[in-house]
């Protein structure tokens, strides 16, 4: 990564439905909406693809920000994808704050693929936010591992 | 010439832990929450020698998981056909030393040692630089059964030094070359005079242990028991087959390895294993020939009180009794192989006996 | 691993704001990649070939295109390194076009996240698996959703190319919107005359059946194997006894029934067949106002039947149809006129709707012809035209243009010229949208034969003065404001999505526009396919279209049906979940959650209990995979470790 | 608790059965264990005291087949109601003798209570403990050495059972204060329960003890911490990865933990992992009014949805 970005870029990662959210990137693109470039876009066929665990890796290997977005309920090409996605990580939103992680850092949420203006909001918002939000900080170590480093030190 | 005993009274232990750190990597039994951990010493380090830690020092040689080596794969441009592989491997390990485990844990590194010093540079590089202080065991543990394994609360196999707590200090005595150094140490006083009253209160404790079988290294176990899978299906209908026993175990030493690769870079890692996960015995083509808690629960003591002896001439188990402690099904390993060995179950009474006379 | 990853510059589309070629030179440090280069047009032919012969010189045994979306053109390269031996699984693509080039102003930015995008893909690529489709059988029939003339073309087309057709109407004749209108533009032809004859056809056809009265209930299965509930609502009357002779009709005491057919421009008989042309040709009750519903007692249809057809007891009822593909041709409905409260239609009884004028202008309607007044029934003198009543008009919510109104307008204007010489038309415009073949022309005609005075301008209001009507409007041309008193107002009301459009989309799981309307796979490319394979779409339920438009889409969908349905075997697409019997506990979690009931409970030869997918029925959503707490049942293509393997390139560097 | 009454209980079912599970005396005074009852001659062998703390019923998932008689307590039953809710067990191969409860003792916290001494004899009188130890007899309140769960219990009677040895009672617990130890830790900030966490799961060996004395962890063999397909973890014991590992698990768990303890009871670490999964149980109650292993007919909240989530709102940004 060249130095110019390793600074001013975050990592976030989007896990996007194939038939509406990544349909809604597509037409953004189309349309030329222009948006900040930290997002790496990762195709699932459905929300409902997107296990609570993916995200949970993600933040494990040091994402500083994971969003999430399907179909509009009651439009998902599977037709029940995306309503088990809702629990699923409605749950999580609020689990994670518990162990630590910020719930800030994690967003999910429905774009429809002709929504492309709506899909620049998103990323440019989110993006804003994680910014604010500054780095995640590295995978901490395990405590033994920090003292005997602190005693080399 | 150098002293073979020592004495340190109660408040200089502190300035001996010290002057330690400043030679070695110290670790030391630190209360963590309700549970006591071998841990880095430093100034604020909450130190317990009440009792035994909650698992074995065991992890400062042989790591729960080391990263063995790693690499990074490099490639130009210019030819991307062509791959350079660049391994990296670990520093070379620091003086260090483990002071207060129990001699049974300590007995623990010395059944360890013929399995990994002669084969093992991993182990035994960290082996050479370790000394160990140990501190003999005051009284029995729930689940203790060191005496059954002809060991005792004051064992000195495994050890540098042994210390025994007295009323108002500690005795130490020198039982390796290494343990001398240590008490080669102007803080030390001599300890020649406290040796009389150290041996009356390890008498003492060793009075004081259950003996849960007999025949010590030599006991004899039944092969028809040994072989009978009614035995070992009702023994262990009630076990869990999860991995507490052996990964608190001071004398377990099976281990897994795997790679780790992300994009260019990597790590060959070696991790514990255990006997009584099914995933251990898993082999490529999918064949498990352990898929059964009942097979792999008679492999553990087999092991230990069987295979390991066979080889090695000394019984797997140092008595620290742990896994019994800490089982949360209570399986009794003392229990099992007391009904193993030929005299049975009623052999434990008369034994007693025998340790009184 | 032999990667071969291939950069496209999309002419300037790309190369303008990503430096392809670094992206191609970094993309070689990767471990696994053996080739990496950037192209002008990776997809144009020469492209494809430089793919092809690449596979072959450098032993590539998996492909990475950087590229446009995968939505655009991941088929097209499965292909191309199918061609060249390689299994079509054993391909990604980066999109480094719409969601890179596109949106990302700083080209050093661009091109960074171009090489992670293709980093991501490599070691996604590396994970793949082979993957092999295996084939089923295809129910040879044609579900067409509505009668109008794109689903009556859509359905003639099907039964002429031999399979058998069911049409399900809502309504209880064909021949929808078109069948209303009184003459069609630009060439003035009489609407229902060249209608007719087809509906006679659908009649007819032995290979088409008819769901007149009838809505879809329920649609289950997946392209070749669709499972199809229709609800035929209770008409209360035995149709297969009723022969349409209009008896019940004469006699019924319900006068006042409201006229769907005619947009209630006057009132029909509570049991009624539609209108003489209709198909098919049979009596129904609407219980709103029949008496015998209302008061339970009258039974005057019942005795003067001369075929006993009258059933008061009659139940709706289900069938059930099985069908290979749909087409969607469910037409279109006209926006709520409270909307719309500033010019008064259906407040005052002189303003009426387009539609409802063609009822007045045409000669089999209420009025038999003669325009007149809902109001005194007098003939009115001043005639004024409203356009974009409701269309691009986003205070409405309507930012669209609803396509054939300009051209009706017109046609509505030179036909009342014709009916009443020394009448004068005003039509108040934004623009005047004559696009079609011989519009224009029309358009003009209009004007300058018929004097049919065009105002550019919007109306601001139309409120009642004695007899007349005022409308007040701006002229925009003269930067006048104007005000006419008119006899009669006729509003070219918005065209919006026909009612329950919504509820229809869920049932097909196609997916519908911000406006309602249906939403097809791509704009250009695939214009009467949705994202629903074997389901397509004609007519203005996919937008505002007029008649020829309509047929031509109804054409186009049943070509699509008929290629599909041309084959005994279609291939099932093998990226679909599967289970791994040794690491699956049968705990059924994938069965509770699959949208599908695409997974059954299998007991193996061991005696284990396993999950088992149902490889026809699963549409390779992944929600069994997030589910699976073992990883058992993994969605090929998209498994925990694909996926992981894409994070990890991401986050772990 | 009336031993006697068990007994002819189990004796009764027996002839019926493959096996009953039910409880003995652990490797010293303070350990109940579990005990598989098989022959007429193992009754003398039974215990049924507050050192029943397991829950037994962890064992019938992967006995499905075989025909079990089962001794559970109120905490316990709710195990084998969310068995049925989720199909892992046969009613018709259950025969399930309840037991009334008024609260156990917690090894743990007894162990700690006396010192860690090695413990020679333990007698209940009501609601006191009386153990003895090298040290001499100590009499300790129960609610002192009990596990939380007993704290808030809220089922002292089983809510499903064949047999019933003892009478029905009534809990007295306050059910709002279920979470109440997870709204505490909720009351601290982001880098405190960070820290917290860092701490506790610090002490994790990955022995999975946790997971296999969970009776709702169905994985067991093929849990997805050990495998290679699917790769989440790897063998590096730092924390992230012990880390992950119990976030799995209480992820697994959503929806479905019984709040047995069970895992809390068996890690050797003393690590709060109940926490975790009550954290969850908490919101799966806000957002689906849905509390595990109380119906049998229910459904787990994340096996099922509602067009309109009535507690779900759009997060805006």
């Amino acid at each position: 990564m060249s130095d110019v970005t390793a600074n001013k870029e975050l990592r976030i990662v989007g896990f996007l439905c194939n038939w509406c959210s990544y349909g809604g990137a597509d037409t953004a693109g189309v349309g030329r909406f222009k948006q900040p470039t930290d997002l790496r876009i990762i195709r699932v066929p459905c929300s409902g693809r997107v296990d609570p665990l993916l995200v949970a890796k993600a933040f494990a290997n040091g994402a500083d920000g994971v969003l999430v977005s399907g179909c509009h309920p009651r439009d998902c090409h599977y037709s029940e994808g995306n309503y088990y996605a809702r629990r699923r990580l409605e749950m999580l939103k609020r689990f994670l704050p518990f162990i630590g992680i910020d719930e800030k850092r994690f967003h999910y949420t429905w774009i429809s693929a002709s929504e492309g203006q709506r899909w620049q909001k998103t990323v440019t918002d989110f993006t804003k936010r994680i910014h604010e939000l500054g780095p995640a900080g590295k995978a901490v170590l395990d405590p033994a591992d920090k003292a005997v480093e602190e005693m080399a030190s | 010439m150098k002293r073979e005993a020592g004495f340190i009274p109660k408040d200089g232990w502190n300035a001996f832990l010290a002057s330690l750190a400043k030679r070695f990597n110290l670790y030391v039994p630190c209360r963590e929450g309700e549970t006591i951990l071998f841990q880095p010493y430093h100034a604020e380090s909450v130190i317990c020698l009440d009792r035994p830690a909650a698992s074995a020092p065991k992890g400062v040689i042989f790591p729960q998981s080391e990263t063995l080596f790693s690499f990074e794969l490099k490639k130009k441009a210019e030819d991307p056909r062509k791959v350079d592989v660049e391994l990296k491997s670990e520093g070379a390990p620091q003086d260090t030393a483990i002071v207060a485990l129990r001699p049974c844990d300590a007995r623990g590194f010395s059944i360890l040692d013929p399995v990994y010093m002669d084969v093992d540079p991993y182990y035994r590089s960290r082996r050479e630089k370790t000394t160990i202080i140990t501190l003999a065991c005051p009284n029995p543990y729930p689940g203790c059964f060191c005496t059954s394994v002809e060991s005792s609360p004051a064992d000195k196999s495994g050890s540098d030094v042994l210390v025994t707590e007295l009323d108002n200090g500690y005795f130490l005595e020198a039982v390796t070359e290494k343990g001398r150094t240590i008490l080669d140490d102007n803080a030390i006083q001599d300890g020649a005079g406290y040796k009389e009253e150290a041996e009356g209160r390890q008498k003492a404790a060793h009075d004081r242990v259950k003996k849960a079988f007999s025949g010590g290294k030599k006991v004899k176990i039944s092969q028809e028991r040994l072989l009978s899978d009614e035995f070992w299906e009702e023994t262990t209908a009630k076990c869990l087959s999860c991995g507490a026993c052996t990964y608190l175990c001071p004398t377990c030493y099976c281990f897994n390895i795997t790679d780790e690769q992300t994009v260019n870079r990597g790590e060959r890692i070696r991790s514990w294993d255990s006997c009584m996960f099914p995933h251990f015995t898993l082999e490529t083509s999918g064949h498990n020939p352990r898929t059964k808690k009942a097979q792999r629960f008679k492999q553990r003591v087999g092991h230990k009180f069987v295979y390991y002896p066979e080889q090695y001439g000394d019984l797997g188990c140092s008595g620290c009794g742990r896994c019994i402690r800490f089982c949360p099904i209570s399986m009794e390993i003392s229990k099992v192989v007391a009904k193993l060995s030929e005299e049975g179950e009623g052999s434990t009474k008369d034994a007693a006996e025998g340790a009184r006379s | 691993m032999r990667v071969g990853v291939f950069i496209c510059h999309c002419g300037n589309n790309i190369a303008g704001t990503v430096d392809v070629a670094r992206v191609a030179e970094e993309t070689r440090k990767i471990p696994g990649v053996v080739y990496s280069t950037d192209y002008m047009y990776t997809c144009s032919e020469p492209g494809q070939d430089e793919i092809k012969e690449a596979i072959r010189r450098e032993g590539l045994n998996r492909v990475v295109v950087a590229a446009c979306s995968p939505r655009m053109h991941e088929l097209t390269f499965r292909r191309t390194v199918e061609k060249a031996g390689l299994n079509r699984y054993f391909f990604e693509m980066a999109n480094i076009r719409e969601h890179v080039s596109w949106v990302g102003e700083n080209k050093e930015a661009n091109t960074n996240k171009a090489i992670e995008a293709v980093r991501m893909a490599v070691m996604k690529v590396m994970q793949d698996k082979a993957l092999y489709s295996s084939s089923f059988k295809v129910n040879k029939r044609v579900l067409v959703i509505g009668g109008g003339v794109a689903g009556m073309q859509a359905a003639l087309d099907c039964a002429d190319g031999g399979l058998e057709t069911v049409i399900v109407e809502k309504s209880p004749s064909v021949g929808g919107m078109m069948a209303r209108l009184d003459k069609t533009f630009p060439t003035i032809d009489c609407s229902i005359c060249i209608l007719g004859p087809k509906m006679v056809d659908v009649a007819q056809h032995e290979l088409i059946t008819l769901h007149a009265y009838s809505e879809i209930e329920d649609i289950k299965g997946y392209v070749g194997n669709f499972q199809v509930k229709v609800r035929k609502k209770a008409t209360y009357v035995d149709w297969s006894k009723c022969t349409g002779c209009g008896e019940c009709m004469e006699k019924c005491p319900g006068k006042n029934a409201y006229d769907h057919f005619n947009f209630g421009v006057a009132p029909t008989r509570a049991i009624n067949i539609p209108f003489p042309q209709a198909i098919p040709k049979k009596a129904k009750i609407d219980p709103k106002f029949c008496r015998q519903f209302l008061k339970g007692k009258c039974g005057v249809c019942a005795k003067v039947c001369p075929t006993k057809a009258i059933n008061y007891e009659m139940q709706d009822e289900i069938v059930t149809e099985e069908v290979g593909a749909i087409v969607v041709a469910s037409g279109y409905g006209l926006i709520d006129q409270d909307l719309l409260p500033e010019y008064g239609g259906g407040r005052y009884p002189d303003v009426i709707t387009g539609i409802q004028y063609e009822r007045i202008l045409n000669a089999s309607g209420p009025t038999s012809g003669h325009i007149e007044r809902p109001s005194d029934h007098t003939e009115p003198k001043t005639i004024v035209f409203v356009s974009c009543a409701g269309s691009r008009d986003k205070s409405v919510g309507i930012p669209y243009c609803s396509n054939f109104c300009c051209m009706y307008i017109a046609k509505q204007a030179i036909l009342t010229k014709d009916h009443v010489p020394d009448s004068q038309s005003y039509v108040f415009y934004m623009d005047i949208r004559s696009p079609g073949k011989g519009y224009d022309e029309f358009t003009r005609r209009a004007q300058e034969e018929y004097g049919a005075r065009y105002v550019r301008g919007r109306v601001s209001r139309i409120f009642p003065k004695g007899k007349k009507m005022i409308v007040r409007g701006a002229d925009t041309l003269l930067g006048t404001q104007v005000e006419i008193e008119a006899d009669l107002v006729v509003l070219a009301t918005a065209v919006t999505a026909s009612p329950g459009a919504a509820q229809l989309a869920e049932k097909l799981h196609i997916s519908y526009d911000t406006n309602g309307f249906y939403v097809e796979s791509h704009p250009k490319l695939r214009p009467v396919e949705t994202n629903t394979a074997g389901v397509y779409l004609a007519g203005a339920a996919q937008g505002p279209k007029d008649i020829p438009a309509s047929v031509s889409q109804g054409s186009a969908a049943a070509a699509k049906a008929l290629s599909l349905l041309s084959k005994d075997m279609l291939e099932s697409d093998p990226a679909i979940a599967r289970v791994n019997t040794n690491a699956c506990v049968g705990c059924m979690k994938c069965v509770k959650t699959c949208p599908f009931q695409a997974i059954k409970e299998e007991v193996l030869r061991s005696g284990k209990t396993v999950a088992q997918v149902i490889e026809t029925v699963c549409a390779g959503c992944g929600v069994c995979t997030a589910t699976c707490p073992c990883g058992a049942i993994q969605l090929q293509h998209f498994t925990d470790n694909q996926l992981l393997a894409e994070v990890n390139a991401l986050c772990q560097m | 608790m009336n031993r006697e009454r068990l007994k002819e209980a189990v004796a009764e079912i027996l002839p019926g059965v493959d096996a009953v599970i039910a409880y003995g005396q652990g490797f010293d005074a303070a350990h109940g264990e579990p005990c598989f009852v098989t022959k007429k001659e193992e009754l003398e062998g039974l215990i049924l005291n507050p050192l029943c703390e397991h829950n037994l019923a962890s064992y019938l998932p992967s006995r499905k087949n075989k025909k079990t008689g089962v001794v559970v307590k109120g905490c316990d039953s709710r195990t084998i109601v969310q068995f049925l809710q989720e199909g892992l067990v046969k009613r018709e191969n259950l025969v399930i003798i309840g037991v009334p409860c008024t609260g156990v003792v917690s090894a743990k916290k007894l162990a700690r209570a006396l010192d860690h001494q090695t413990v020679e004899e333990v007698r209940f009188e009501g609601e006191t403990v009386i153990a003895r130890t090298p040290r001499g007899e100590k009499r300790i309140a129960l609610a002192d050495v009990s596990p939380d769960k007993c704290r808030t219990c809220r089922y002292p009677t089983p809510l499903i059972y064949d047999v019933l040895v003892g009478e029905p009672i009534e809990s007295d617990k306050d059910p709002a204060a279920v979470y109440d130890d997870v709204r505490e830790l909720m009351g601290k900030s982001l880098e405190e329960r960070k820290a917290y966490w860092e701490k506790e799961i610090g002490r994790c060996t990955r022995c999975y003890a946790c997971r296999n004395a969970c009776p709702l962890c169905v994985c067991q063999d093929s849990c997805i911490a050990e495998t290679r397909d699917p790769h989440w973890q790897s063998q590096r014991s730092n924390l992230s990865e012990k880390m992950m590992f119990h976030f799995i698990h209480a992820i697994h768990l959503a929806g479905r933990c019984t709040e047995c303890g069970e895992c809390e009871r068996a890690c050797p670490m003393d690590i709060p992992l109940g926490k975790l999964k009550k954290k969850i149980n908490m919101d799966m109650l806000d957002l689906f009014d849905y509390v595990p292993g109380i119906v049998c007919e229910d459904k787990p909240p994340l096996y099922t949805f509602k067009v309109e989530e009535k507690k779900i709102e759009e997060h805006e940004l």
